[in-house]
């Protein structure tokens, strides 16, 4: 199977409080990065996997974190890791 | 049974003898009075060996005709959607379907996926098949709603015959030698090659509900 | 896989999530990698297609829209869209869009024989104003018309009412919701005194059962449909029972599909209605607090014209809407009639499936939602079936409460917010009033600052009218709008196109597209259209939603609210106005219809720094105000206090929409109950308020036949509709490769054996002939729906197949809506013969014999 | 019939791409004049060859690049599932779908396919080899962020 790669967003709820250190949790797993709500307490986070089973595993692992009420997948998006012009939707007449 | 209610209408036999007989009886009176029958249930004097050996043959054939024609007879679409069961349920949603029109006008009927092709299999099909009669008797499935609930074991009882039988009777079109994987669209042909050819599954494993419609799926291996 | 192009998707991912969690991202944030350049502009829109008004959000970039998905935050849809609705970036991208004012020249000079030929908007309005001017002079304002749309911004609907009804003084303005929901409306003020369902759609989320009652949800109203499949699949109990002339996606998802021949969805009605009395479910307490008793005039005729035979020989059919005061004991007795052998007799429904259709609504513990759109509406007795409905939800009380309730659903984006609320009908004002009405008159001349009288009390020509006065040259200045009614009206190449062509009238078509109307007009204007100019939308469940403009659109096209206000700077009020009128409003004499209008001291109120920043504004900038804050603020006042209340233009920016009336900031989801709707007065549980005694109308009406039936000549039944994929007659969808290649022709569905019995196989083409025309398709016996034998399916989106010149145009009496659903065709193999062009059209009154 | 049909392809052979544009019109716009008679072009073929086709944006629902014809999808069962549905994918070698596609209407993350989601083919259409009739100016993201690597590859699809 071809190699993939999956673009994915969150929404992490969490206790004002605590908003910061699970930002830091999540900043240091792999392929994620917060790109603010921290002070609102909903965090956005961004996800980089290359299969759907990292980005459950991922979810799940936020989930149970310190502090959070709640993660929620906002926008999914997978394509092959080849360029663009590779994918042969252009032989199509 | 529709001769009964004749028997018993007042238009019936109103003029008849006054000891009424009942209609087998009086067919059987009629069929007893046949010259033919008269002579053919006397004893045989006068009558050659080689007569009778002809005769027999002649008799022989003709009877095998006859069932054949008969058997025949009941192997055509056209006789199993005479019940009104078959006609608008089973055969509504045939219709729809690839194996009803195609590209080329090959059309399977019913027997050609329902009854197996070899003698001795379409016999033993045949006599499973009189259970049907009994079904349309007794209205089992009269209605859609019982057509509808009972889809489920009918189909069950389908994909487990094929399923033991390796799908004959898909095969008797449809041979794996015959395939020419080159003509199939890609996903196609990698699924023959991956679990026909290599013969871990049999057609009716995947292919279920291509002539008819599904009952319900849940918990059938391979459906969401 | 490129980085930047891995960065972008990053930065789409963060803005989507940052949009639901209405968060705003520092900018360094959302420029992951690249910076400025890589950036998307998401803003908020309701789709522009149907009537359940999904929320969209779209992605712009220099200037073009780029991705549009579905938006979280929006209540309607939660980030689902439908196929259609995920392919709306692409609907303005069209290689044939408009982009000059086209008018028909000959010799450098307008001539109706002409070819359309690019020329500048001033000679286009010249050319349309002396026209109307000297049709305004010599016949008076019934012989000038505009044919509006459900599709049309709230703010241009009013517009547009206002120059029609205040400054030509015409009645003839009628929108193709005529052909959509006419009955719907009528019916909903016929029997609650306020159009537009009490219900909202909360009520999926709540009800037991669904009935859907001639409606293909599935198709046609895709995201409310995984609503009910929503509740359908995750709560055990729940039924779904599917009523239609013929087996469709919605049936293969029902619990039961009942196939009834068509029109005798009456019958189905009244025996419901029998039983539920039979069996002792009616709710006598309801009832006897809430409801009055009518009987309905029978015997009314088929909206046909009045010299036909159906109409001479029809006993009521000039006074079809009457109806006379009866009680609980006639109405019973009516139904009576109705028994479940006489229900099976007339529709073909076998007996198990109406019968577990009655228990249903007559079980006191189920709650049940019933649904109906074009099965219900576009039929000769749409304003009886909806009336049997309500009578079904009255006699129960099972109305008015989460997840009971009849709710109509809507075809257009705007089918409520502009053609009902707004008041775009030829018998309608804003905010449920009439204009036979003198009170209402008078509270909308004061609002308008009119000379007292100005307003004309009489009702204007309704759609199907309009053509028939086109085509006898009763109506000759006709400007159509946002729609595609040559392809959409019924009996089209008798009663529609040769309106068009009469030289007596001229005929102008605004419009993005060259689309089969735009082709036959005289004048074709280029239309921004969606997110080209700030707009708003009204939906099913009386949800507003606004949006801002987004892109420029291409060449000179300019907004329907644009060309209507640039239009009126045309004409003075001595043109236009009788001098009695003028006497009582001197001050008004020699001014423009702009100034009267649109530059009244209210409507011009509110300056172009109001504008959100950072959004263009192509109508405001034009006139120096900001020009849809100033209608909407006039508009509301219309409603306000009187049970239509809206909030102000500021908060519909902000929201995902709010639920009309929204009384002190908050919206109301259940209309007429306690506890949900501030009007209702305390201690009344239940009000329905928009009659003057509070209480609803149960309609008393018997089963009659439709207006042709097949016969030996034309034996099958033909229904008409849409599909999935095309909305509007095809004039965007057909333009967005994935939809047209999805759906890409116009068939023929027919049941296997009707096409065998006739010696025609699947994409055979074939001719499917009427009394009045026909045109040639192809026959399918597979696919997506399944006919009953004896009712053939065509859809309408596929312009060179116009299945409309084969239908009939007969009407309910009452609504004036279309019937498409029911008329008598036969298929025959298309032999090749060579083409030819009639030298003049088909006998006109070659309707019926 | 002959001499005719040899006219008619002469006349096609002279006016080329000019006519094609012509014929494809009135597809658009209906009969010039209204009242002509128009032939009913064939039915069109589905594709189905299994060719992933590239998205225009991230959101847009992939296509269906095979038959679906006699697919069931009702209360009985859903066909597209026994092959999309995260379990068969090994064996069916089909894109699973979307994670978007586990979660309900609150946004909670279920076991399965949420219902809401059932109906597949009211985001998930198949296509025919119908050539679009009008041309769709659309550019997608990329053109505009990265112009250059758009030449030559609009113009096939």
């Amino acid at each position: 199977m071809a190699e993939e790669f999956h673009v994915s967003s969150l929404v992490v709820h969490c206790r004002r409080e605590h908003a910061g250190t699970a930002a830091a949790a999540i900043e240091a797993m792999e392929g994620l990065e917060v790109h603010g709500g921290i002070a609102e307490g909903k965090l956005v986070v961004t996800l980089e996997t290359t299969s759907e089973a990292a980005i459950v595993e991922r979810l799940n692992a936020i989930q149970v974190m310190d502090g959070v009420l709640a993660a929620t997948l906002v926008f999914h998006h997978a394509e092959p890791i080849e360029p663009c012009e590779a994918i042969p939707g252009s032989r199509t007449p | 049974m529709s001769g009964a209610e004749r028997a018993s209408s007042p238009a019936g036999g109103g003029a008849e003898a006054p000891r009424r007989r009942g209609p087998i009886a009086r067919l059987w009176h009629w069929f007893r009075a046949l010259p033919l029958v008269r002579v053919a249930t006397r004893p045989a004097t006068s009558f050659s060996l080689a007569f009778l050996t002809l005769g027999g043959f002649v008799a022989g054939v003709a009877f095998w005709g006859g069932f054949n024609t008969a058997l025949e007879a009941t192997n055509r679409t056209e006789f199993c959607i005479g019940c009104h069961e078959m006609r608008s349920n089973v055969y509504q949603e045939l219709q729809g379907t690839v194996h009803f029109t195609n590209r080329s006008g090959v059309r399977a009927g019913c027997p050609d996926c329902h009854v197996p092709h070899n003698w001795t299999d379409k016999i033993a099909r045949k006599m499973q098949a009189s259970k049907e009669v009994w079904g349309h008797i007794f209205g089992t499935i009269a209605t859609r709603e019982d057509f509808l609930a009972m889809r489920r074991p009918m189909a069950e009882r389908e994909w487990a015959r094929m399923a033991a039988n390796d799908s004959l009777e898909c095969r008797n079109c449809h041979s794996a030698q015959s395939m020419d994987l080159s003509r199939q669209n890609p996903r196609a042909a990698a699924a023959h090659e991956r679990f026909l050819f290599s013969g871990e599954r049999t057609c009716i494993d995947c292919h279920k509900g291509i002539a008819h419609r599904l009952p319900d799926m849940s918990n059938v291996p391979g459906w969401h | 896989m490129t980085l930047s192009r891995r960065d972008l998707l990053k930065a789409e991912a963060a803005a989507a999530a940052a949009m639901a969690a209405s968060i705003i991202l520092p900018a360094e944030a959302q420029n992951v990698a690249r910076g400025e350049e890589l950036r998307l502009k998401w803003d908020k829109a309701p789709c522009r297609f149907c009537g359940t008004g999904c929320g969209v959000m779209v992605g712009v970039k220099d200037g073009r829209v780029v991705a549009t998905h579905g938006d979280m935050r929006a209540e309607v849809n939660r980030g689902l869209n439908c196929v259609k609705g995920y392919f709306l970036s692409k609907i303005m991208y069209g290689a044939d869009r408009l982009t000059r004012p086209l008018m028909r020249m000959r010799g450098g000079r307008f001539d109706k024989d002409g070819e359309l030929t690019p020329v500048t908007w001033d000679q286009a309005f010249d050319t349309m104003a002396a026209h109307w001017k000297r049709v305004l002079r010599e016949k008076g304002p019934e012989a000038v018309g505009m044919f509006g749309s459900g599709q049309w911004t709230m703010f241009e609907g009013y517009a547009a009412s206002k120059l029609m009804r205040a400054g030509f003084r015409s009645n003839n303005l009628d929108p193709n919701a005529r052909h959509c929901m006419a009955s719907a409306a009528v019916t909903f003020i016929r029997t609650f005194g306020s159009d537009e369902p009490m219900g909202c759609y909360d009520d999926f989320e709540h009800a037991d059962a669904f009935v859907l009652w001639g409606s293909n949800m599935a198709e046609m109203h895709p995201i409310l449909w995984t609503r009910i499949t929503d509740r359908r699949l995750s709560a055990d109990h729940v039924r779904i029972h599917t009523l239609s002339t013929y087996e469709h996606r919605t049936t293969d998802l029902s619990d039961a599909g009942l196939v009834f021949r068509p029109g005798t969805d009456l019958a189905i009605l009244n025996y419901i209605a029998n039983h539920i009395i039979q069996s002792g479910a009616v709710n006598r307490d309801f009832v006897q607090k809430h409801v009055n008793f009518r009987l309905a005039n029978t015997d009314i005729g088929y909206g046909l014209r009045p010299d036909h035979t159906l109409e001479v020989r029809a006993q009521h059919a000039n006074d079809a809407a009457v109806s006379q005061p009866a009680d609980f004991d006639a109405y019973a007795k009516l139904v009576g009639e109705y028994t479940l052998d006489r229900a099976h007799e007339i529709s073909g429904v076998p007996k198990p499936q109406l019968e577990a259709l009655a228990r249903l609504y007559a079980d006191p513990k189920a709650k049940v939602m019933s649904l109906w759109t074009m099965g219900f509406n576009q039929h000769v007795r749409g304003v009886w079936a909806n009336h049997m409905v309500y009578n079904i939800h009255l006699l129960t009380g099972k109305i008015s409460e989460p997840g009971n309730g009849p709710f109509s659903l809507t075809g257009q984006p705007s089918a409520c917010g502009t053609a009902r609320e707004v008041g775009c009908f030829s018998h309608r004002l804003p905010a449920d009033m009439q204009v036979t009405n003198p009170d209402h008159r008078k509270v909308m001349e004061e609002i308008w600052k009119l000379p007292p009288g100005l307003l004309p009390g009489k009702v204007g020509f309704h759609a199907v009218q309009q053509d028939r006065m086109l085509k006898d040259g009763k109506l000759n200045a006709y400007w159509i709008m946002c729609n595609n009614n040559l392809q959409t009206a019924p009996n089209t190449s008798n009663e529609t196109y040769p309106g068009y062509r009469n030289p007596a009238n001229l005929i102008v078509c605004s419009d993005p597209y060259p689309t089969v109307t735009a082709m036959a007009a005289d004048i074709v204007l280029p239309t921004a259209m969606w997110v080209e100019k700030e707009g708003a939308y009204g939906n099913a469940e009386r949800r507003t939603q606004f949006w801002h403009e987004l892109v420029q659109a291409p060449g000179e096209a300019r907004s329907d609210l644009w060309q209507v206000m640039e239009f009126s700077r045309r004409f003075t009020t001595d043109e236009v106005w009788p001098a009695e009128m003028l006497a009582k409003a001197p001050e008004y004499r020699g001014k423009t219809l702009y100034e009267v209008l649109f530059r009244n001291g209210q409507v011009d109120r509110f300056p172009l720094s109001d504008i959100a920043p950072g959004y263009a504004n192509h109508e405001s900038k034009a006139f120096g105000f900001y020009v849809q804050k100033g209608i909407w603020e006039e508009y509301i006042r219309c409603g306000n206090g009187h049970g239509h209340d809206y909030a102000p233009f500021d908060t519909y920016h902000e929201v995902r929409g709010l639920r009309w009336p929204v009384v002190d900031g908050k919206e109301t989801r259940w209309r007429y109950r306690e506890g949900y709707d501030p009007y209702v007065e305390k201690g009344a549980g239940l009000q329905f308020y928009g009659n003057p005694d509070k209480r609803a109308n149960i309609m008393g009406a018997p089963y009659e036949p439709p207006a042709e039936t097949p016969d030996r000549d034309f034996d099958l039944w033909l229904v008409t509709g849409r599909v999935l994929e095309h909305w509007h007659s095809g004039s965007m969808t057909l333009r967005v490769p994935e939809l047209y290649r999805a759906f890409p022709g116009a068939v023929l569905f027919m049941h296997p054996e009707d096409a065998q019995a006739r010696d025609l196989r699947r994409g055979q083409e074939v001719r499917i002939v009427s009394r009045r025309g026909e045109i040639r398709s192809r026959v399918e016996t597979r696919g997506r729906n399944h006919m009953p034998r004896g009712v053939v399916f065509v859809p309408f989106f596929d312009a060179s197949q116009l299945i409309n010149k084969v239908t009939l145009d007969a009407t309910d009496p009452i609504s004036k809506q279309t019937d498409y659903k029911k008329c008598a065709v036969k298929v025959v193999a298309a032999v090749d013969r060579p083409v030819v062009t009639p030298a003049s059209a088909p006998d006109p009154r070659a309707g019926l014999r | 019939m002959r001499p005719r049909l040899l006219l008619a392809a002469m006349a096609a052979a002279c006016l080329g791409a000019g006519t094609l544009l012509a014929q494809d019109a009135p597809r658009l716009r209906g009969p010039e004049p209204f009242t002509r008679e128009q032939p009913a072009p064939p039915m069109q073929r589905a594709i189905t060859n299994d060719v992933r086709v590239r998205r225009n944006y991230p959101d847009q629902p992939p296509l269906i690049p095979h038959a679906i014809e006699g697919y069931a999808l009702d209360l009985n069962a859903n066909k597209c599932m026994s092959c999309h549905a995260r379990r068969f994918t090994e064996q069916s070698q089909a894109p699973m779908i979307s994670v978007t596609h586990y979660q309900d209407r609150e946004g909670n993350t279920l076991g399965g396919l949420a219902p809401r989601r059932y109906a597949c083919l009211s985001c998930h259409v198949p296509q025919t080899e119908a050539r679009p009739l009008v041309e769709n100016r659309f550019t997608d993201m990329d053109a505009l962020a990265e112009p250059e690597r758009q030449t030559g590859n609009r113009g096939g699809r």
